[in-house]
């Protein structure tokens, strides 16, 4: 028991039953806290998972999903700070006022909150679309006299400052 | 056969699937608008094209006309199926259709709009020849009016109010002296309720059978009916079973309807497929209302006639004859359809969406079932509570129901918070009235007395 | 209506699902025996109880008499139904039963022994009147007998293998100096291939279709035949489409198989439901074979019939008579199957058993799927390759080949390694010879000429 | 067993029968803790893998399946010791060679490879179960009489040594 090997082997084996220990832990507190006797319960960490079901059981509790690393990512969202302007409605999008004239914003512009930023015509009413948010703007996602669906992302928005 | 190219489907559900499956063996192409909840709905992966139109708020997608209108022009579609309930009755939405060059299929707007104003229907039906229940069709108000319709119309009535609906703000009066107490308590209730205390009365039948006649009518003046469907089973006004033929109606009362029907039809200028309803007791029959659309419960008459409605429909909006006359409808056999909803019976049967863990609905020989959801799909809580409808074929009506019962059995629903009306259904196919034949509109919902 | 309270079901896949489904409707309570293989299929879990009989390999399970037979009885069933297949047309298997006090649904063994031999088959057709195929019967050997028998059979004539079967150990002759040629090479390759060298001549028909008449015959005396099926679309004698009426067949000619299916199962002696299979050539008929059990496509004539044929299958077995006269028989409309079967069609339609990760079967009006898998369910690679049967009915067959197409569209069926024959079906669906019913049973086999 | 390869698969082997034991006691704590009798519970640590389920109140045991450990253990199923003696067709489970007769085999006894524990009767025949390794009774599952399934658990036993 001196050689690395077995020192490796004893860790791993102390690591597992700590591991383990914990996610039987986590399915016995979920199975006492949940309402009503879960039908399914099922917690993972890292390669070690637990997994329990129960007959008939009427609310699902699952702990984890496919792949989450759980202490390591506070924001698993946060990947990327672009905000889209979507359509509010099915139409036409217009990036112009009018024939000829020129766009209401182009890449690079920065838009305040509640700036239009696009027109969408729709039974031939013209909508306004304006930013929700305040940004630069850093993509262009709809040709201009292209249809879109409602929610459609039609610009990409940067955070104004930071970065 | 039509010239349709592409039809848009303004719907959702499973009837949105319906329609997308018979375009498809039509060669039409079929494009489903939906909304953001119903973005991976068996419609929208079925049809050849979609547009996400708008939000699961109906008010902003289904029952929005220009996003709908937005999404047929834009894909290029000839015309536009409005299934059932939505946009489906309403004639605002038919002329919009017509005035942006895209065929609604359906009635013409203007025959749309007189029948679904319900006293103007029950006029012209009256003038049409059909009977009506005794009635006074217009609101009535003050003590003296009130006691007049009455003794016109005889007891027993109902005092109904005119802004309700869904068997909400009704009271029967059965003896003389409750009469103006229910007036009252009826207004009272109907000024709290919807915010206009306007009430009608109408005669009140004890053990009334709803029963409705299927028309086909074309641009070319022929006007068919398919047979009647019997709907008596209803909880809150919501249909449960439905069936055809009829169970115990008298063969001289259901051809009197069936000609009853065609004639409103003819006398209305009604073209597409619609549905006359009535109320029958023993040999007395009344006229109800008509319904403009394809209706939740046309599979029944789908199974007894061989003949595929939506198609009929779609033909006869693009302006081709039938494809049946009426000596070619020869309904066989008897077909029953339930509806499975998701809803609670230990919760007063209140809707409840969720994940469907599991659904394998039944099948075999003379089943069929529409549904527009599937295993995993998550039930949007911002529509009505329909999973699926089961529809059985047999030679004679015990067949039926014990087809129907067995394939009941067969469904597998289950999921977080999932309840079906599958045992309610079950109870009812064993109800002895039921089973007897002798059931009435009354079977689940005894109806609330004044006094 | 019937005597039995319980019947077991030796069998697995759709064809067990489909007498569960039966079973029931008739309040009969049902017994799947079932493999380790399928412990999980739809049929165990519809069944009222089911009993593990053996391991996944059917020599040890659905083959194996002895299990069967125990589960049966423990099981306290009065009958069994063999499904398809495994142990359907063993006589021995209903001669066991029939010593065991249990009702095997079917003929009587010594009937179903003297038609399960073909020779022996055909010598009592020909007898009760029905026309068969010029050829020799029984084997042939030695140069003059087969010179001879040419000379009697004439030209095209077919040399098969007594030991073959499934398309294998044929080849076709036309010409009279191919003749002993083909002869010792089919008879080398019998021996090499079936260890067995005998062959028989049979003469062959170019254009052939393969029709056949589905009967049932009460034990009263009672026979009628209900309609006829075109299953002439095979891939080495594995039928892939089969549909009713028989298209382009005329009908006195179809009225004839009719007859002769009739006069054949009353000279056997027949009780229970079986198929009469024909060789058609323009006017020309010829009597095959007699299967004594359910067939695969047996829906596609439910479809035309309303008559469900396992209910009858289950009341003649249980000595009761037929619930319909000939008269009662009236088919209406066109019906089509289509087998979706597990296979590669990239490498030489092998069968590639997998884990179903999707499998969403179509549905709608006029559309029946039976099929045993669901979806998550891993297909054994010890049975046969399908994994459903599609069947429409449609007033006309234009309609039902459109029907039939749009639902094959509509079929969802993915999984590692999983393959189907759908492309495969709806090409021979698009194919001008058959959707003009030109086609012969060589549409996908050209035949193997010699020379 | 000098050279480290030996060494490192000794321990590797070492290391996972702990990690199963650790397995098998997760899904015993589990199925303690639980509120209701669990219907299956899984557990896996890196590629080892313990599964437990209880079908319809009956319980069946199974150690491992889907991912047996393809290098480390030798002995995917190790994590109970106890073995079935099972039903080798469907039929009526006899203990005994004939009425009034004793048991071929009672808790407590030890059995060879090949001897002869049980007798089930199909089709009035009568076939002999032998066990197909060596062992101690630890149980029986089937009342004498009693019908069995095909691939039916009859007896555990447990190794003859060792423990």
């Amino acid at each position: 028991m001196t050689d690395t090997g077995s020192v490796d082997a004893a860790v791993a084996e102390l690591g597992a039953q700590a591991a383990l220990e914990t996610l039987v832990r986590s399915v016995v507190d979920i199975a006492g806290a949940a309402p009503q006797p879960p039908s399914r319960v099922s917690v993972r960490f890292g390669c070690a998972s637990v997994e329990v079901e129960w007959p008939q059981g009427k609310p699902v509790v699952t702990g984890g999903d496919e792949n989450p690393p759980p202490t390591v990512s506070p924001q698993p969202a946060a990947a990327d700070d672009r905000r889209a302007v979507r359509a509010p409605l099915v139409g036409t999008f217009y990036r112009t006022p009018g024939p000829g004239e020129s766009p209401f914003v182009e890449v690079g512009d920065l838009v305040a909150a509640g700036q239009q930023v696009a027109i969408i015509e729709a039974m031939k009413l013209m909508n306004i679309v304006e930013a929700d948010t305040s940004g630069r703007v850093v993509e262009v996602l709809v040709a201009d006299a292209e249809p879109v669906d409602f929610d459609q992302p039609l610009f990409l928005l940067a955070p104004a400052e930071g970065r | 056969m039509t010239g349709f190219d592409t039809v848009l489907v303004a719907n959702r559900g499973e009837i949105a699937l319906r329609v997308v499956r018979t375009c498809r063996e039509m060669a039409i192409r079929s494009v489903v608008a939906y909304s953001t909840a119903d973005r991976d709905s068996a419609a929208v992966r079925a049809a050849d094209a979609s547009v996400q139109i708008g939000p699961a708020a109906p008010q902003r997608s289904y029952n929005y006309a220009p996003a709908v209108i937005e999404a047929a022009l834009r894909t290029g579609a000839q015309a536009v199926h409005p299934g059932y309930g939505f946009l489906s009755e309403d004639p605002d939405f038919a002329e919009i259709c017509a005035r942006n060059g895209l065929v609604f299929v359906g009635p013409a707007p203007e025959v749309m709009a007189r029948l679904s104003d319900k006293a103007l229907a029950r006029t012209m039906m009256a003038e049409a020849g059909l009977p009506v229940l005794p009635g006074t069709g217009q609101p009535v108000t003050g003590r003296a009016e009130v006691v007049a319709a009455a003794r016109r119309i005889g007891l027993p009535l109902i005092i109904k109010a005119a802004a309700g609906g869904g068997g909400r703000g009704m009271t029967v009066v059965r003896r003389p002296d409750q009469l103006l107490s229910a007036y009252r308590s009826t207004r009272a209730a109907a000024r709290i309720g919807f915010g206009d205390d306007r009430v009608y009365l109408e005669r009140y039948w004890e053990r009334a059978r709803h029963v409705e006649v299927q028309v086909l009518a074309d641009g070319h003046g022929s006007v068919v009916h398919l047979g009647e469907r019997d709907c008596s089973v209803q909880r809150r006004r919501q249909k449960l079973v439905e069936e055809s033929p009829a169970p115990g109606l008298r063969p001289d009362v259901a051809r009197r309807l069936a000609e009853y029907a065609v004639a409103g039809a003819r006398s209305a200028g009604y073209t597409g497929a619609g549905t006359f309803e009535f109320l029958v007791d023993g040999d007395e029959v009344a006229f109800i209302e008509v319904n403009c659309r394809i209706q939740v419960e046309h599979p029944v008459t789908e199974a007894r006639t061989g003949i595929d409605i939506v198609r009929e429909q779609l033909t006869i909006a693009a302006g081709a004859p039938l494809s049946v006359r009426q000596e070619d409808v020869r309904p066989s056999g008897v077909a029953v359809e339930c509806r499975v909803n998701a809803e609670d019976p230990d919760r007063d049967f209140a809707p409840c969406p969720g994940r469907l863990d599991e659904f394998v609905p039944p099948a075999g020989p003379f089943v069929r079932v529409d549904t527009g959801v599937h295993q995993g799909w998550r039930v949007p809580s911002e529509y009505d509570s329909l999973l699926a409808k089961v529809i059985v074929w047999a030679p004679d009506r015990a067949g039926a129901l014990a087809r129907m019962d067995s394939a009941l059995r067969e469904f597998r629903v289950s999921g977080p918070g999932v309840h079906t009306t599958v045992s309610l259904l079950r109870r009812v196919l064993a109800d002895p009235e039921f089973r007897a034949a002798r059931h009435t509109t009354s079977l689940l919902d005894p109806v609330r007395d004044e006094g």
